[in-house]
């Protein structure tokens, strides 16, 4: 009785959520963005309108007709200006916004803009139109087909002395038909976007708390549940909600991708505005990587890390949590834009001065704040994974005998905490140049535009390594268990892991060969980019001779980690393409470099990163995956990766740019891209859903698995890093502070002299006064 | 027509030839080590005793990873060597070349054929030609080297750059708001445009190249980036 | 629910070797809840947008220009944002105020056995810190090599006759030192009382001698509290003697930052006339909008040796001088902004310090805040010749 | 570690004499400075901003060194090597972002061209 009293409260509690959940979004969003365009007015003619200047509307009906056609008179009087044909400077302009419908110039005084809105011609200094001498003007207006519309109308009277002092304007606002419901302001749409988000949230984990024991459900023994989990600082807790975060926006940064293949899907497309295609690749770009790659790393960094070395925890796990809260903080500011209609539209490069132009959305501000928030985030969580890799290594556990895992996490985290803050610096910059008006990337003060792109790209190409370099740890794992051998070549993976560290903070100005960057620099890193392939190389034949002599086994992290093996290659491969400075000047900025880097993004990390779920989810939950849907979800996730980004290559050799809204293919009547595009593009649209699809097929397997899969021993897979030794899911702390573990050898080597760096590291250390069982 | 220039496509074969290779041993390597050393009846043979805890033997064999460290190395050495030779080519400045003036602007292309624009000495002979315009240039003999006038594509007026082939043209590039960058598409050449800047690319379009191609905007600039587009058209 | 804290009364009979409190709190149990990480990032968060709504400059259309404004009615979402980071501080801090040093981890393993591991992790902050300055010294270092100075191409370009040819608005770099270590001579009304140096350098200059007598301070305070020998109310109150003067001396250096920008000084007043008179950056059109400075290569020296009068004809130009403004401020501001983070840390020790906080066993805590606050020092050693001399 | 203020350099306590070294270091920055312009025309500017980066380095060192802990400590080694440890990331940043300007590709030095070497 009392049990199904629960229950029913408990779906009273989930259908006032969902309610909340349908209401949340009938707040609209703000059509001039965070800032409001128009109501700045014609400022350069005098701080406030006056109300001198008595504008006119005439031409609206008092009915709307459904998608007719009006005659609009725009007119005004008052003001300074007067009637002087000697001087017909002296009259005035005007600027007519329209929420809905179709405005039209009728003669050559009035213009369209590219917002849709008219205004007299002579505002463009090369355009000598005398539009801007006039008092009345006539444009045309089609009505929306449904629904009124509202007119705002600004003119201005001016004296004809060619200056803007001493002039006036005034303003009009008309309404026709029915008007929508009052438009929230962006602060109302930010906090309606939030609630949203906290009430989906917060269902889910109600949800998940209450499949946890349905039975034993009771809303008081929630919120202890749930805020121990908020404010927790154990690594595997806050590895959790990395996870999921970066899980939740793998999903919307796919929802983008999804969203602007449509657009792409047939030539000449207007699924998506100019202005909404330019903020979901810029968002799907920013969340891909910033959002998803990251805290997805951070995660298998955070449970794995600790556990893998043999220490509690992390070194300093309250930092540990706040690198963690700044990653939601952050997504909160990068898409306050997007939620007003005035979302970054930069690309995730945000290339000066684009960004700091007033041609940018007013989003982009916001989401240079949400990058500093990232920054921060990762420079916490740079120093606290340091300081752990660097003081708490298991007893015995010497440099070189580190997990492979381990060491591609510490060169990933030494790239990235040393490279971050020229982005932050970057950042803040050009923050300052959005709000205060420094004059960084300001051409007009001598801003010199490549100095973004130069901060972005030292800190953007060990980027790039700091997101691939866990995957190749995670492949190295992965490989060597299944194979059941020891990795090939151990030494040379560490080394070939500090060589990618080092070269590739000199290999950053191949990003800007056609960039007008000096010209030394250009054929240095030119140079330089191609030796990145040496150690690449090495790793990867590396682990095609691990599985020599040995006994593989296939699992479903086995085949993602093959399968790996071949995209990567295939990205590795494609990317000896751009040092060649002659084809780098064809293929730049076209889909070879979208297919190159999707190549290295997915096939490379994503691919390493599902093969860790696979492999640590026993660890993690418990409980084991299942494998046959594991290996339909590898199938289907393979195939449809390679339809997707395969052709894409084929598309960047023809010439198709990146970041175009949408392209044209050669007709009888013109001349454009050729006609196999379109049906490559076609292609890659449909292989996207699939691939869509199959991301779906994990989040189930997931679920399924970590409620009703099979009970996973300590040591599944037989792996020997120290993760395997305790329980699975692993007790807290994670090893016994008070007895750690110690790390055997297999191989007793005789007391070898250490080599030079040995003799180095040993004179520069505190001398040991009690027992001499450290290695190296 | 295809895209892309004689030097990319020459590159390109050997990149590629190389690629194949090097995926091809990668493919027959990964395929056959995986089949012929799988585990047959799926069970789990501890080949090398891996035990929790326990830093397992070594598995390495120098002189094999000295070679895959070597024979790589030497081949990067002769791709960077190939991939530098073209560079003459590609950055050098040509004395002689017509210079066309290419500003971007958001979001449209501006040509000006006229090489004097900026200068107030130019030779006595251009001065003194009648025909001399930004829309249009004749050669000291009289020669039609540089044309512009409009297109249609789409439904969109676009500009129409017409040069002459086996002509050295030099294109003088900067932009009057944020970076742009012109795609020649059949040339396969790019080069930004940056505001405050003069950035250089030289180019001579060959016989084979006669006919229309594309240039598009090549690096984001913005709204109508995607519409930012022109056509060039080499005669003869 | 109990904000942070988390019972302090706990430690008091918890004898584990893990860590303080930031860490684990024995028994082999779980590692300390916190709220503080969760209001710390959202208070950063709020904090942002209301700086991007405070300061939003709007695009002028007609005039191609930005305009810029202060919208002080949206200053709630920024002084929230504030409050709830701090709020978020003080927790932390709150669970880390009963930290005795007992628990003190080490770390294990080559290379930093036996160092404590508290003190690798200032290290490695410091490297990202390094990194941090560096970038902002490469922006100085290229815009500085890429700018003409201004006098030089005031200089370069008097054509025979003592005309200049110049188009107003030209770019070029006019160096901070110009209005700073070389004020007396350029400035109009300048003056330099002291003889040797002009009344402009004042402030920087005993801005430098604050931040090397406060690093001074720092560590005579933590020689202070590992003084065994002392007795610990002899101890409490002169760590806390010392670690005020400290905090005295950051509020005066930014103190001074402050006159030097926007206030400036008149001292010695008599009639028309000042004995100290140094004019803010600010006052002396020094700032990052000044696309039009009205530059004077030469004083009329009518008004006597430290009385300019007007600029002679033909020796003035127009300058952009906004990129230098930009970078002075920018660079010395993100220092101003590290002493002020310092600034708050002292607070916070002084506080636990007259409460006797500081012991011999956890007098680390202050050389580990000593370390930050030297190398805020170091960064002004190459600050103030970069763009106070120079 | 721990026994900083045992050391002492030259008979003083290192602290204090660190201390008014940089007192002194500094008041030589400045005057270097002043006289620039006092005696306008007798020192040129190379010889100030030689004095200013011999100084300044002088004054870092004695920060680093002896306030920070890095001479004299059992781990002021390891720790010195830490400090030292971005110094090339630090210099490869200066070298590409600090000292490159832009330019046309055209312009490439001839000894970076192929052509060079024949």
């Amino acid at each position: 009785m009392i049990g199904s009293m629960k229950k029913s409260r408990t779906l009273g509690i989930l259908a006032i959520l969902l309610l909340a959940v349908a209401i949340a979004p009938s707040a609209q969003s703000y059509p001039t963005g965070i800032s409001g365009a128009q109501d700045g007015g014609c400022s350069c003619h005098g701080q406030t309108p006056s109300s001198d200047v008595v504008a006119s509307l005439e031409g609206l009906p008092s009915e709307l007709e459904a998608g007719a056609t009006y005659t609009l008179n725009i007119t005004f009087t008052g003001g300074p200006s007067y009637d002087d044909n000697a001087n017909p400077a002296a009259l005035g302009g005007f600027h007519l916004w329209v929420s809905d419908g179709v405005l039209a110039p009728v003669d050559e005084m009035v213009q369209l803009n590219s917002d849709g809105s008219v205004t007299h011609t002579g505002t463009d200094k090369a355009d000598t139109g005398m539009g801007n001498d006039q008092r009345n003007w006539t444009v045309e207006w089609t009505a929306p087909m449904d629904g009124g519309a509202k007119f705002v109308l600004h003119v201005n009277s001016v004296n004809g002395d060619q200056t803007n002092g001493g002039d006036m304007w005034g303003k009009l606002t008309a309404d026709v038909g029915p008007q929508p419901a009052e438009q929230a302001s962006g602060l109302t749409v930010l906090a309606s976007a939030i609630l949203l988000m906290v009430v989906i949230t917060l269902s889910c984990v109600l949800w998940v708390f209450y499949r946890q024991d349905p039975g034993a459900f009771a809303w008081e023994r929630f919120w202890p549940w749930f805020s121990d989990y908020i404010t927790s600082t154990d690594h595997k807790k806050v590895g959790t909600l990395y996870m999921v975060n970066g899980l939740f926006f793998l999903g919307v940064g796919g929802l983008f991708a999804l969203i602007f293949r449509v657009q792409l899907a047939v030539p000449g497309n207007d699924f998506l505005t100019q202005d909404e295609y330019n903020q979901f690749f810029t968002m799907h770009g920013t969340t891909m990587i910033f959002l998803a790659a990251m805290p997805m790393i951070a995660g298998f960094a955070n449970w794995i890390v600790p556990l893998q070395i043999g220490a509690q925890d992390l070194a300093l796990p309250r930092l540990n949590a706040l690198a963690f809260w700044l990653n939601p903080a952050a997504a909160l500011l990068l898409f306050s834009g997007i939620f007003s209609g005035q979302g970054a539209d930069t690309g995730w490069t945000g290339y000066a001065p684009y960004i700091v132009s007033h041609t940018a959305h007013s989003g982009a501000t916001l989401w240079v704040a949400g990058q500093i928030l990232i920054v921060a985030s990762s420079t916490i969580s740079g120093i606290n994974f340091m300081t752990t890799f660097c003081t708490m290594r298991a007893p015995g556990m010497g440099w070189m005998h580190m997990p492979l895992f381990s060491w591609s996490m510490l060169i990933a985290t030494l790239m990235l905490f040393i490279s971050i803050p020229a982005f932050g610096i970057g950042l803040i910059q050009v923050l300052l140049d959005r709000t205060i008006g420094t004059v960084f990337y300001e051409v007009a003060a001598g801003g010199d535009p490549l100095l973004w792109s130069h901060l972005f790209w030292y800190f953007g190409h060990p980027e790039v390594y700091v997101v691939v370099l866990p995957a190749f740890g995670v492949i190295s794992e992965v490989l060597s268990t299944s194979a059941r051998r020891t990795i090939f070549g151990y030494k040379s993976m560490v080394f070939a892991l500090a060589g990618i560290g080092i070269v590739g903070f000199i290999v950053y100005g191949h990003h800007m060969f056609t960039s007008g960057m000096s010209p030394v620099l250009r054929f240095v890193t030119m140079l330089t980019t191609m030796l990145v392939a040496v150690p690449t190389g090495i790793k990867i034949f590396n682990w095609l001779q691990t599985m020599h002599g040995g006994s593989l086994v296939y699992r479903t992290h086995t085949l993602w980690a093959l399968g790996f093996l071949v995209t990567f290659t295939l990205g590795g491969i494609s990317g000896m393409y751009f040092p060649a400075v002659a084809m780098d000047l064809h293929l730049h900025e076209t889909y070879f470099v979208v297919a190159h880097f999707h190549y290295v993004f997915v096939g490379g990390i994503v691919f390493g990163l599902y093969s860790g779920i696979y492999y640590w989810f026993p660890k993690a939950t418990g409980r084991m995956m299942n494998e046959k849907i594991g290996i339909l979800h590898f199938m289907t996730g393979f195939i449809s990766y390679n339809l997707i980004f395969w052709p894409m290559h084929r598309l960047g050799i023809q010439g198709m740019p990146r970041r175009q809204h949408t392209y044209f293919i050669t007709t009888d009547e013109y001349f454009a891209l050729p006609p196999e595009t379109a049906d490559w593009n076609m292609l890659i649209t449909v292989a996207a859903f699939m691939f869509f699809a199959s991301n779906l097929i994990l989040v189930y397997n997931m679920i399924s698995s970590g409620l009703r899969g099979q009970k996973a021993p300590s040591d599944p897979w037989g792996g020997w890093s120290m993760e395997w030794l305790v329980s699975s899911p692993p007790p807290t702390p994670s090893h016994d502070p008070s007895n750690l573990p110690v790390l055997e050898f297999a191989e007793i080597h005789g007391d070898s002299e250490p080599g030079f760096f040995g003799r180095m590291i040993q004179w520069m250390m505190i001398p040991e006064d009690d027992d001499g069982g450290e290695e190296e | 027509m295809e895209a892309g220039g004689e030097i990319f496509w020459y590159l390109f074969d050997i990149f590629n030839f190389w690629a194949a290779i090097v995926l091809f041993i990668v493919l027959v390597w990964m395929f056959h080590h995986s089949l012929k050393y799988r585990s047959k009846d799926g069970s789990d043979n501890n080949i090398d005793d891996f035990k929790p805890g326990v830093f397992p033997k070594e598995n390495d064999d120098l002189k094999m990873e000295l070679t895959w460290t070597i024979v790589p190395f030497i081949l990067i050495v002769y791709l960077t060597y190939i991939a530098w030779g073209p560079i003459d080519e590609m950055w050098s400045a040509d004395p002689d070349a017509h210079e066309i003036y290419v500003t971007g602007n958001q979001w449209y292309w501006d040509f000006d054929c006229d090489p004097f624009r900026d200068t107030e000495n130019a030779p006595e002979s251009y001065l003194s030609m009648e025909n001399r315009s930004s829309t249009v240039f004749y050669n000291a003999n009289g020669i039609l080297i540089c044309e512009i006038s409009t297109i249609e594509v789409e439904g969109q007026i676009k500009p129409l750059l017409r040069v002459k082939a086996d002509e050295s043209y030099g294109f003088l590039l900067t932009s009057n708001d944020v970076t742009h960058a012109p795609f020649f598409l059949d040339w396969g050449i790019k080069e930004d445009t940056q505001p405050g800047m003069e950035t250089r690319l030289y180019y001579t379009p060959s016989m084979d190249e006669i006919g229309s191609s594309l240039l598009m905007c090549t690096e984001y600039c913005g709204k109508d980036h995607g519409y930012m587009t022109a056509v060039v058209e080499v005669f003869e | 629910m109990s904000y942070g804290g988390h019972d302090d009364h706990h430690h008091d009979h918890q004898h584990s070797h893990w860590g303080p409190h930031d860490w684990n709190h024995g028994h082999g149990g779980a590692p300390h809840n916190s709220w503080a990480p969760i209001m710390i990032a959202f208070g950063s968060s709020l904090f942002l947008l209301g700086f991007t709504k405070v300061f939003t400059q709007t695009w002028d259309d007609e005039a191609d220009l930005w305009t810029y404004a202060i919208h002080s009615s949206q200053i709630g979402l920024l002084i929230a944002g504030l409050a709830i980071f701090s709020a978020g501080l003080t927790v932390f801090w709150r669970q880390d105020w009963s930290h005795s040093g007992s628990f003190e981890p080490k770390a294990i393993g080559t290379p930093f056995r036996t160092i404590d591991i508290r003190k690798v992790a200032i290290w490695m902050f410091l490297m990202s810190e390094m990194m941090v300055f560096s970038s902002l010294f490469s922006t100085y270092i290229r815009y500085r090599t890429g700018f003409d100075n201004c006098v030089t191409l005031f200089e370069s370009s008097i054509e025979p006759g003592s005309t200049v040819v110049l188009e107003a608005g030209q770019q070029c770099w006019l160096p901070a030192s110009y209005f700073i270590a070389e004020g007396g001579y350029h400035q109009e009304h300048a003056n330099a009382a002291l003889g040797f140096m002009p009344d402009t350098l004042i402030p920087g200059a005993i801005n430098t001698f604050a931040l090397i007598v406060s690093s001074y301070t720092i560590v005579l305070a933590l020689k202070t509290a590992k003084d065994a020998s002392l007795s610990d109310a002899e101890r409490n109150s002169k760590v806390g003697k010392y670690l005020s003067i400290t905090l005295f001396l950051a509020t005066l250096f930014l103190t001074f930052k402050l006159i030097e920008w926007f206030v400036g000084f008149e001292i010695g007043h008599e009639g028309d006339w000042y004995y100290f008179h140094a004019p803010s950056l600010s006052a002396d059109h020094f700032t990052i909008h000044e696309s039009a400075y009205t530059y004077c290569h030469s004083w009329d020296h009518h008004g006597g040796a430290d009385h300019h009068g007007a600029c002679e004809p033909g020796q003035d130009a127009i300058f952009d001088i906004r990129m230098a403004a930009s970078t002075f401020y920018v660079t010395t501001g993100t220092h101003g902004v590290h002493v002020f983070g310092g600034m708050v840390a002292l607070a916070y020790m002084v506080l636990k310090a007259f409460r006797g906080g500081y012991t011999p066993q956890n007098a680390v805590s202050i050389e580990y805040f000593g370390l930050y606050w030297h190398f805020v020092d170091l960064v002004w050693v190459l600050v103030f010749p970069a763009f106070y001399l120079y | 570690m721990g026994e900083h203020g045992h050391h002492t350099i030259l008979g003083f306590d290192r602290y204090a004499f660190n201390f008014w070294v940089l007192m002194i270091f500094t008041a030589i920055e400045v005057v270097a400075v002043a006289l620039t312009f006092s005696m306008k025309g007798t020192v040129s500017m190379n010889t100030v901003v030689f004095i200013l980066v011999a100084v300044g380095i002088v004054k870092g060192v004695g920060i680093a060194a002896i306030f920070m802990h890095l001479q004299g400590d059992p781990d002021s080694r390891v720790l010195t090597a830490t400090a030292l440890f971005p110094v090339f990331f630090i210099v490869v940043m200066v070298l590409f972002i600090g000292l490159t300007h832009p330019d046309a590709a055209d312009t490439l030095p001839a000894w970076c061209r192929p052509g060079y070497y024949n």
